[in-house]
C-alpha cells in the first residue's frame, strides 16, 4: 500500500500494487488502461485477500456449525461490516449481491411481488396511475428495471431530461415528480459524461410528493467520499468490481423501515425462517435477501477495497481524480474537431470524459487508440438515450482511476490526434 | 479437547433434569420460536403476576442439550422476579453470549447461566443458546400488552 | 493433477492439489472435511485461473473493443462452452449465473413475467387452476421459488411424497403430475439422502400432460456423468462452488426453443438489443439473462474446475464415491443407535448419508465430531419439509468428494462413537 | 503497427465512396438493423427480379468505417445476382469473418470483402462487418416470402 504524500495519490505506488498495468498489449505497447468506469482493475491486496479466504476459510456461510463455516461466516459478516461503513452504513441495512444490476432489480421486483404479499408490504405496491421517475442519462441498468416493473404493474415510466451542458434538468422536478410518483431513481454520477447530479433537491422533492429515492451510486462510491446517511435517500445500489473489489459481487443499501417491509426477490435456502410444503415465512433483512450459498470470497475480496480506498483516502482519490479529469479537458480543448459529451467544466464531476471526433466514428477511434495500447469504451456505454439525446450512436470514453496518470491522458490526446492523421480528417 | 469447557456438567445436568418443563395454565400468552438454521422449536408460555412480576413461564419444544439446557436455567432466573429485573438478566445473558468467550459473567446476576461462557466461543451455537430467552422476552412484551389492555 | 490408478482415484494426490486440506481446526487436528455437500473446496488449478484472469485479462465482458476487453470477452465465453461441454449441451443454451437458486428462480420469474411479455411467451404464462409440482425432498431452492410464482400467478403448488426408504413415491406420478401441471421441478440427487431420483418416467408423464421439467442438478453434476441431451428435461439448474469451482457463479440449461421465448428477468446493461425511454428491446439467448457485469473471473474458474473434474473421469468421480458411501454405511450400521436418513443401500445413490443419533441432538453430535477435526453439517439442510417427512428437526449429514479417504470416513464413525459416550448413550 | 492491416486502403475507399448508397425505390423489403453494442443503425432494401434475382439493395445508415464499407462492398457482391449465389457468398464472408485471421479467403468469390480477413481478428469489429450482410441476408429471406405469397 502505498504511503501518501499530503494531498495527493502516490500513483506510482498505487501502480506497482496492480499486477495487470505491468503487461503489455498489442506487440509490446504500455497498457494505457482508461476504462475503469466499465470495470477497474484490482490491487494484488484485494487478490490476496480472495485467494486467502479460499485457502484457509472456504465453506458455505450461514450453513454449519462446523469450524471451517464459522470462520466462513464470521468473514463474510465482517466483510459486510466493513462495505457498509465505508458509506457510513449499518451493516443491517446492506444487502451483498451479484452486481449493482441485481440490487436494482431486487427493490423493482420486491416492489412488484409487494401486490401479493402481506399487509405490511402494501405500502410499495404500484399501479396504473403511478408514475416512477428515472433520468435520461442513466444506465440501462438504472432505466430497464423500471421499465419492467412498469410494464408488469401497470405504472407509468416519466424521466427528467439533460441539459446541453450535460446537466440535470432540475426544472423538470416539480412536474415530471408529482404525487402520482412513487419512486424516483437516478444515478448520482453519469457513467458516460461523469457529471455528479445533486442529489438534495431531488430527494426535497421526492419526500413532498411522497415518493421513494433510489440511487445508483455504481459510479460514485468508487470515486468519491459517500456517506449513504448524508444523502438520505431511501435505497443505494453500487457494485464492488469497479471499486477495486472483485467481480461478482455488488450492493444494496436500503432504509431499514423498507427492508424490513419488502417482501423477498430471489427465494432459496438461508432466507427463510419455516418452510412447509404448504408455504414459506422469510427471514429479517439482509439475509430475506439473500438465498443461496454466498459469494463470500467476493465480499472478503470488496472489503480488501474498501480498505484499500480508505487507506488512501476517497478525499484524496476525488481530488486526484478531479485534477486528471481538469487536464484531460484542457487538452482535448487543444485538439480542432474533438467535441466532449458532458460537462466542459470540473464543477461536480468525476474523472470521465467523453467525447466525439469530428468525421470519425467512435469504433474507429477507439482501435486507433486500442493499436497504441490506449483501452478506452466506444459505443453507447449502455446509456443508449443519452446518446441519442446528444444526436450520436455512440462516443469515445476514457475514464480515470486511482492509478491513472497525466501520461496517459497524454496518450489519449496523442491517440486522438493520430485518428485524425489516419483518417485524414486533420 | 474444548467439549469438557462447552458442556459443562451444570449445562449436562439442565439437560439432562430440565426444570419447569412442561406447558401449563394458567398463562397470558403462549409464543412458538423456531432456529431457522436447525429447525428448533420452543413453545412457550408465560403468566405474569398482577405485581407485574413473573409468575410462571413453562415450555415445550425439541432442542439441542444447549437450548435445552439454557431454557431450564432461564426459568430459575426468570420465573418469580420482578419482570425488568428477568429482562435485564435477559440483557446480561445476550451480552454474554455475543462476547465470543471474551466476557467474565456476574455470577450473582446470571447464576448457573455463567457455564454457557463457554458455548459463547461457538457463534453457530449463540442461537441455541438464546432461543428460550428470546421466546421469554417475546412472550412477556405480548404479556404487558394484554394486560394493559385487558 | 494427479495421474489415475485404472478405475480408481488416486486421492492421495487429488489431496495435494487442495491447500485448505493442510490446514488444522480445533487446536491441531486434521481437518477432515465432510461437508462438500454445501460447498466444495478448490483446487490450486481452479484458484490459478481465477487469478490470472484479474492479472492479465480483466475488463468488462462483452463491453469493449480493446485488447483486454477482447480477451476477457474470450475467456468468458470460452469458459461458457466448456461447462456447457461438461454436461454436454450447446453453449448458446447455456446460462451462467451466481448460483443455482439465482437459475431456478431466473425460471420462475420469466414464467411470471410471460403475463405481461410479447405474444410468444404466453405459452409460460400461469394462472389459477395450474398446477407446478415439486417433491418432498426439494433443497429449498427448488421450493420456494414455486411457491413464490404460484402466489404471484394463483397457481397451485403439488408434490411427489418420499418413501420411508427415502425414495421419491413414483406411484404418485399419474396422479400429482395431470393436465392442470404445468412443470414438474425436482432434484437429480437428494442433497440430504444422497438418492438419485429417476428422471426417465417423470419426464415421461410430464410430457404426457405437456408439463415442462426442471431438473435441480446441483448434487449430480458434481459427482456423476450428466449428459443434458439424455435427460431430455427442459432446465437444468447446477452450481459452480459444489464442483471445485468458485463461489459466484452458476448455470442454467435451457432448452433453446424455450429460452427464445422466455421474456427476461434480471434486466440492465447487455442484455438489451435496442433501448430507448419509451422501451426496450432484448437480446436472444443466453445474453438477455445476463445483465450487468458479469462475473467472468469465476466463470473462467469454474471452467478450469470442469477441466479438472474431467481429467479426473466423471464415472470414476462417481464409483469413487460410490465405494466410499458403501463403506460408510457399512460402518455407520456397526453402531447400535444410529439411523441413517434415506436408502441404505448404494443402489442409485451418491456419497451423502444422513442419520440421526438415538439420545443425541444432531446440533451435540456435530459439536463432538467438530471438535475432532471433523466437519459435517447439522440441521435440516435447507430441505426442512423432508426432516418433518422423517419425523425429526434436523440430521447429522456427511458428504463425500474426489478428495475424501476412507480414513475420514472412519474418523466420522469414531466420532458418533464418540459422542455417544460423551453423552452417555451408549 | 498492425492499424494499416486492418484498415487496408480498400476499406478506406469504400467507407470514403460508397458503393449503391441511399435508399430507392421500388423495393420488396426494407429493414432496419442494429449492433446493440455500439448503437450503429442500418436501414436497408432489397428488390428481387422476377426469375429470383437480387435486382437491387439499397440502403442508409450510421456506422463505423468497418461496417460502412463492408455494406458497400456487400452490395457490389451481390446485386445482379442469383439470390442463392448472393446468399453463398454472404456464407463464405461468415465463416471468414469468423475465422480469427486464419482464414485463406477465395477472391474468386468474395472479391473485395477478402480485405475484411484482417478485421476477423478483432472480434469487437466482427459484428460491425456482418451488420450489412445480416441486414440483406434477413430482408433477402423476408422479400422470398413476401413474393411467394404475393
Ligand atoms: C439440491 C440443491 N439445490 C439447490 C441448492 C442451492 O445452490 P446454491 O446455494 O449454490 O444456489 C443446493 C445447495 O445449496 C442444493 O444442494
Ligand atoms: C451508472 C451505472 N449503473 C449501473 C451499472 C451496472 O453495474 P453492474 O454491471 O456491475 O451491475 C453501471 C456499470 O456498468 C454503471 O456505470
Amino acid at each position: 500500500m502505498s504511503v501518501q504524500t499530503a494531498g495527493s495519490l502516490d500513483v506510482a505506488r498505487i501502480r506497482a500494487d496492480f499486477p495487470i498495468l505491468r503487461r503489455t498489449v498489442r506487440g509490446g505497447r504500455r497498457l494505457v488502461y482508461l476504462d475503469s468506469g466499465a470495470t477497474s482493475q484490482k490491487p494484488v491486496q484485494v487478490l490476496d485477500a480472495e485467494r486467502r479466504f479460499y485457502e484457509l476459510h472456504n465453506a458455505a456461510v450461514h450453513r454449519g456449525a462446523h469450524q471451517l463455516s464459522e470462520e466462513a461466516t464470521d468473514a463474510y459478516e465482517a466483510a459486510r461490516a466493513t462495505v457498509a461503513a465505508f458509506v457510513g452504513a449499518a451493516p443491517s441495512e446492506l444487502v451483498l449481491t451479484k452486481n449493482a444490476t441485481e440490487a436494482i432489480n431486487l427493490v423493482a421486483y420486491a416492489m412488484s411481488n409487494a401486490a401479493t404479499a402481506g399487509a405490511e408490504a402494501q405500502q410499495l405496491v404500484l399501479g396504473p396511475g403511478d408514475t416512477v421517475v428515472v433520468t435520461e442519462m442513466e444506465h440501462h441498468a438504472n432505466l430497464v428495471p423500471w421499465q419492467e416493473l412498469c410494464r408488469r404493474t401497470g405504472a407509468t415510466l416519466r424521466w427528467l431530461s439533460v441539459t446541453d451542458g450535460g446537466r440535470l434538468d432540475l426544472d423538470g422536478l416539480a412536474t415530471v415528480v408529482d404525487c402520482s410518483t412513487r419512486l424516483v431513481a437516478f444515478a448520482h454520477q453519469s457513467n458516460v459524461m461523469g457529471t455528479v447530479n445533486p442529489v438534495a433537491p431531488v430527494v426535497r422533492r421526492a419526500r413532498e410528493v411522497g415518493a421513494l429515492v433510489l440511487l445508483d451510486a455504481c459510479q460514485s462510491v468508487p470515486h468519491l467520499p459517500v456517506s449513504v446517511p448524508d444523502l438520505d435517500v431511501d435505497f443505494v445500489a453500487f457494485s464492488g468490481h469497479k471499486m477495486l473489489g472483485p467481480l461478482g459481487v455488488g450492493a444494496l443499501w436500503g432504509r431499514r423501515s423498507l427492508l424490513e417491509v419488502m417482501p423477498p426477490f430471489l427465494t432459496g435456502g438461508s432466507m427463510i425462517e419455516t418452510v412447509r410444503m404448504e408455504g414459506s415465512t422469510y427471514a429479517a433483512p439482509p439475509q430475506r435477501f439473500e438465498p443461496g450459498v454466498p459469494a463470500a470470497a467476493q465480499a472478503v475480496g470488496l472489503a480488501a477495497a474498501c480498505d484499500y480506498l480508505s487507506a488512501l483516502g476517497m478525499e484524496r482519490v476525488a481530488a486526484h481524480e478531479h485534477a486528471l479529469v481538469g487536464y484531460a479537458l484542457d487538452r482535448l480543448a487543444e485538439v480542432p474537431g474533438v467535441r466532449v459529451i458532458g460537462p466542459t467544466d470540473t464543477e461536480a464531476r468525476g474523472g470521465t470524459v467523453s467525447f466525439v471526433v469530428d468525421g470519425i466514428h467512435p469504433h474507429d477511434v477507439g482501435q486507433v487508440l486500442d493499436d497504441l495500447g490506449v483501452e478506452v469504451r466506444v459505443g453507447h456505454h449502455c446509456a443508449w438515450p443519452l446518446a441519442r439525446r446528444f444526436g450520436v450512436s455512440a462516443t469515445t470514453r476514457a475514464s480515470f482511476y486511482v492509478y491513472t496518470d497525466q501520461t496517459e491522458v497524454d496518450a489519449l490526446v496523442d491517440g486522438v490526434r493520430r485518428a485524425q492523421d489516419f483518417f485524414g480528417v486533420s | 479437547m474444548q467439549l469438557e469447557q462447552m458442556y459443562q456438567e451444570v449445562i449436562l445436568d439442565h439437560y439432562r433434569h430440565p426444570h419447569h418443563r412442561g406447558l401449563r395454565e394458567p398463562f397470558d400468552v403462549q409464543v412458538h420460536h423456531v432456529n431457522p438454521t436447525c429447525g428448533d422449536e420452543l413453545t412457550l408460555r408465560v403468566l405474569l403476576g398482577p405485581g407485574g412480576d413473573v409468575q410462571d413461564v413453562s415450555y415445550e419444544g425439541v432442542g439441542c442439550s444447549i437450548s435445552q439446557a439454557s431454557t431450564s436455567v432461564m426459568t430459575d432466573l426468570v420465573i418469580g422476579r420482578p419482570l425488568p429485573e428477568a429482562l435485564a438478566t435477559g440483557q446480561r445473558f445476550l451480552e454474554m453470549m455475543q462476547s465470543r468467550g471474551e466476557a467474565e459473567p456476574d455470577e450473582e446476576i446470571l447464576e448457573d447461566a455463567v457455564a454457557f461462557v463457554g458455548v459463547s466461543k461457538y457463534p453457530a451455537r449463540v442461537k441455541c443458546a438464546l432461543l428460550g430467552w428470546m421466546a421469554f422476552k417475546d412472550a412477556a412484551a405480548q404479556a404487558v400488552t394484554v394486560k394493559e389492555q385487558g
